[in-house]
């Protein structure tokens, strides 16, 4: 048991340990407050935030439909929307291009109408994002839901609620730790992403260029800077994660210091 | 090692190249393998920088070829080992067929209403075009900065970007989906193709046979085939 | 308004068959033993459980018509309904959850507070009004579920054994809290294992056993005058 | 609601559409039956599935030991673990060199000693594919763990049963749903899962060349061949989630036709 | 064994301070107002809330010391708890539920199986053994939840409001099922609302109000001298 725990910390612990031991700690100012590094940071910020966002506002609706299975097609629905996870982000961001790029399926017409092309802009990133991330959040809140208990659901029914009250008022706050796990897996993931960005965004500082393809660039010819940036990185998303988790799990029943008693009436 | 194979041309032998010599060396790594029953020629393509890293990591590569000296120097400076140069290059300015965004010379990559994709500085191509547009006197105005020149070349093929420079061998590659255009400034600044067989090699006779079939005759002609220059 | 069901329901092996009529401002106590289907019966009028055949109307109003392929959902049913188990909303205050139907319905804040602190204070439970659902005593939770079911202004009150793990005062109490919400000329279906609920609350009793009705009258008369081994029981411990 | 998931359908489906329109569909099964291809699906199943397995054995103790955050460290070891997921995968790779590679931490003494080298083998793709799809699978478990009821737990206690019985008999049947998505999150991703395969695994046919490497191979090459395999990869993918979640949620409360009355009792 | 407790324990705004002694065999009853602090008992008695102060002791086994720091963990009391609201495991048929503590204390799958069934027999649900947990009635429910209380042969019995979902005749058969695992030399502690249960099942009633014990002794005698206004009002209800 907690043996084999200790062997997962490990398997995903030691690789970063090796990471931190490589660090050059003295020049890590320095290399951390070049302006290249700043700005890839600050995109990378705003586009995982918005990707977060648009994420929550689509796929929170998205995992309550999922969660009822006695709705036709849905089996289908949520394989389909799962499909991004095990699609290589290079191929997304192939699909992306064939259906927003300039010849593409809507890009086409977009360009040919507004003249807006959306490819090697800061909303392709976020789209590559989108497209990556999304499923995460989908994932985790409908197992979350599922998980749910029914029967409060439909209490709130005999008093009257919509489903959509139900879902607000009743289930979501019951499955809030849900729900915020898939942010926070939905928000890594979007400022972890590299394939499908530098395939359908492109790569340029300021616009398009995010940390992780700003590390990408930087391995093989400035390994120092590219290890720094990894380290920033890693500490970013620690600073996140502790908080968030903190923030959203806070308040919530069975993970406070009560014993959770009678959580079930 | 122990592995039998070691001093005759048969086993798997492992090829890692840069992405620009894609075609040429798939195509002479079939000759091989016809030439010699019992050797089976594995290959892989990508960013010269990313393989030199990979082969000083200890990947078990046979022979290596990158796009450029600088590359393989970080090489041969961490393993040793004496390279040769097998092919020579050299870049075009590329659009797509029908030249959409109607380009027609170097100094038309500083259009900022134009879409322009460029290898990034730090990878062999890209130190290349930087400078080309700097013997020309062209600040150019790229909309991104791609990971190898192959990935310039798809962004061409897809027609997202307007123009690009790539090598004059990638635009035969294409096969009519890109258009090349000389720049006269880029004859100036030719690049290397060196191959490398890997001090420590599992198949060392091997890689040298094949090596050998690079800069032979037939090799010669398949790279002058592709549109490579002579070493 | 009237309460008219004929409920034909199956649950698993049981098959539920029965048929009531509750006038308005009366109460209708169901009893029976453990599996005979009175949860069933409760949760097919909520519109919970769907019917195989029959109907449940309210006045003219038809909520559910198994023949007409007509089942209203519940939400839209505007019943009173507290359900065996509670079913509290654990993360909700004992204030929200009493105040969750009207709110749910779209009377403001701060009238469904008050109102909800209201019918707290008439079971006895004021100053828990800020406790969490899932912090209550068993007997606490029952209460909320009962006042929660109040709070709603329903057209017809539904309660499954709402009395079970109340103490002796807290439990006249509560009767007290339903008699006077029914008193609205409001129709109420209660179940409860206690053949004193029934003496001291209703106007009816029915018996059902195995899904089916065995004997239905005046509770004093019923007790007088048991028809099965079931009712004997009851009316010797009662 | 229902406008809102229909949006997050349409960002993830869309692309999917473009792909399928770009499909040579009457080429397919000569661009798929290529022996390349066979042995790039191979590999790619054979990983995924190991990596799962890993993740499985020491995934949900992991989780289960996150889910007490009573215990002392619990956050901060629950960041540690999250880390992989905002590691650009890349990153990743580099980490996983930087500790098993030639000159690796434990990769030196272990080759120096044994003269085994973990890097560019298979047992290196499984390693890569398990560092960024374990999280996964751990985050997904630990929230259905907190969803779980607690007084169940407790009671199964009462009874004698040890924290490891009451997880195995107890806490996971009723979480299954979360255990299901999660292992299904983690082999789609370890599926999926590029990055730090190429950096710390290579791409060498039939031992390290996944399908993701594959179609990365191709895509430069032959698009054709590049956009078969993605179509491959998803028809698989889709079999496979339609498969599993139909089996694993077949027979769990609140899931099927029932009312899932009573299913706090 | 004799049951040796002293607790106290804070639990939101009640202070519970009780001490009680069950010998081997006796059945003790404890009865209380809403909130009074039972299932706090009980649940400390258990080792799932822990004593700021007091002990729990089992004949010469020490389960519990607050002021030696010492708390064993429940799964190694060996007590045979019921909580309130039965807490079943839903996803488990009822025999698996009666049978997992047995099954969890390392008894074979045959043997514990054989055990749950007659146990399932006694409390008379024999033909609901393969039915899923959360798909039975209330009354089913609780039924099973003393059944698996009882089928862990504890060394004493905890069983919070175990019959106030039955009906009057299953409350009878389920009440024999306690007296007779009682009688094998197990002391139990029996959380009730009703002076009947009391009456007819122990030896001794212990009257909780606010966290303190107000009142005890023989449960007629209880009854017939009544010490404060809520024993009164259960005399006059029983
Ligand atoms: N979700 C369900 N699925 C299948 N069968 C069920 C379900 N819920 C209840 N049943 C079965 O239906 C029958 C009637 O149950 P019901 O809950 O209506 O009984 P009840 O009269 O309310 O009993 P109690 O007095 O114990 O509360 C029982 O045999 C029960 O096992
Ligand atoms: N988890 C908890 N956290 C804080 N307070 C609690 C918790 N559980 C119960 N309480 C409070 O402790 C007090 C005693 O509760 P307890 O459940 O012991 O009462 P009881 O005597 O069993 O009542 P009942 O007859 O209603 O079951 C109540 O006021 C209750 O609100
Ligand atoms: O293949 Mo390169 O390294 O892009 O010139
Ligand atoms: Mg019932
Ligand atoms: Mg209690």
């Amino acid at each position: 048991m907690v043996l084999a725990a200790a062997a997962g910390v490990a398997v995903l612990v030691l690789p970063l340990v090796a990471l931190l031991l490589a660090t050059p700690w003295g020049d890590l100012p320095a290399l951390v407050a070049d302006p290249a590094v700043l700005q890839a940071l600050r995109l990378s910020l705003g586009t995982a935030t918005a990707a977060t966002g648009v994420s929550l506002l689509v796929g929170v609706p998205l995992a309550w439909v999922l969660a009822h299975d006695d709705l036709r097609g849905v089996r289908l629905l949520r394989a389909l929307v799962t499909v991004p996870l095990v699609l290589p982000p290079v191929v997304g961001g192939v699909a992306l291009l064939l259906l927003l790029g300039r010849r593409g399926l809507l890009g086409g017409a977009l360009h040919a109408w507004t003249g807006v092309s959306v490819p090697f802009t800061s909303v392709a990133v976020v789209l590559a994002q989108v497209f990556v991330s999304l499923p995460f959040l989908v994932l985790a809140v409908e197992g979350a839901l599922r998980g749910a208990d029914r029967r409060r659901a439909l209490a709130a029914q005999t008093l009257g609620a919509s489903p959509g009250y139900v879902l607000r008022r009743v289930t979501l706050p019951a499955v809030a730790p849900g729900v915020a796990a898939g942010a926070a897996l939905c928000f890594t993931r979007a400022l972890g992403e590299f394939g499908a960005t530098v395939t359908f965004a492109g790569s340029f500082p300021g616009t398009t260029r995010t940390m992780p393809l700003a590390v990408y660039q930087a391995m093989d010819t400035a390994p120092d800077q590219a290890v720094a940036m990894s380290v920033l990185l890693l500490a970013l998303s620690v600073t996140v994660l502790v908080a968030l988790r903190g923030r959203w799990l806070g308040g919530l029943p069975g993970t406070g210091a009560g014993t959770g008693r009678r959580a079930s009436r | 090692g122990d592995d039998p194979s070691a001093g005759r041309v048969e086993g798997r032998l492992v090829v890692l190249a840069a992405a620009s010599l894609t075609d040429v060396v798939t195509a002479l790594a079939e000759r091989a393998e016809a030439e010699h029953p019992g050797l089976r020629v594995e290959t892989a393509f990508g960013s010269s920088a990313t393989l030199a890293a990979q082969v000083v990591a200890g990947a078990p590569a046979d022979v290596l070829l990158t796009a450029s000296d600088d590359t393989m120097v970080t090489v041969t400076g961490a393993l040793g080992g004496d390279p040769v140069v097998v092919a020579t290059n050299h870049l075009q300015l590329a659009v797509p067929a029908g030249n959409p965004g109607g380009v027609e010379s170097l100094t038309d990559l500083a259009d900022p209403d134009l879409t322009v994709a460029l290898c990034a500085p730090q990878v062999p191509c890209g130190a290349v075009a930087a400078d080309v547009l700097a013997r020309a006197g062209v600040v150019a105005a790229p909309d991104t900065l791609e990971r190898d020149v192959r990935a310039v070349l798809t962004r061409l093929v897809l027609d997202e970007a307007d123009a690009g420079l790539v090598y004059r061998t990638d635009v035969l590659a294409a096969d009519g989906a890109v258009e090349g255009v000389d720049v006269p400034q880029a004859a100036d600044v030719p690049t290397a193709h060196p191959a490398l067989v890997v001090p420590g090699a599992p198949h060392p006779a091997a890689a040298a046979a094949f090596v050998t079939l690079l800069t032979g005759p037939e090799g010669r002609r398949a790279f002058a085939a592709a549109g490579f220059g002579p070493p | 308004m009237m309460l008219d069901v004929h409920a034909r329901v199956q649950r698993g092996s049981l098959t539920l068959d029965v048929a009531l009529r509750v006038p308005p401002g009366a109460v209708l106590a169901v009893m029976g033993p453990n599996g005979s289907g009175k949860s069933t019966l409760l949760e097919a009028v909520a519109g919970l459980v769907p019917l195989t055949a029959g109907h449940v109307r309210l006045g003219d109003d038809v909520l559910a018509d198994a023949a007409a392929g007509h089942h209203r959902p519940p939400a839209q049913r505007r019943l009173g309904v507290a359900l065996q188990d509670g079913a509290l909303f654990g993360h909700l205050s004992a204030r929200e959850n009493v105040a969750f139907g009207p709110r749910a319905q779209g009377v403001r804040a701060a009238a469904a507070r008050a109102a909800a602190d209201a019918l707290l204070a008439d079971v006895g439970l004021a100053e828990h009004a800020r406790t969490r659902a899932d912090r209550l005593s068993g007997g606490q939770a029952q209460r909320v579920a009962v006042a929660r079911a109040v709070a709603a202004r329903p057209r017809a009150l539904l309660l499954d054994e709402p009395f079970g793990a109340l103490d002796a005062g807290t439990r006249h109490r509560v009767r007290g809290v339903v008699r006077r919400a029914v008193a609205a000329g409001v129709p109420a279906l209660v179940v409860t294992h206690d053949l004193r609920d029934a003496l001291e609350l209703a106007d009816e009793l029915l018996v059902l056993e195995a899904g089916r009705a065995v004997q239905r009258g005046a509770p004093a008369e019923v007790a007088a005058a048991p028809a099965t081994a079931y009712v004997r029981r009851v009316a010797a411990a009662g």
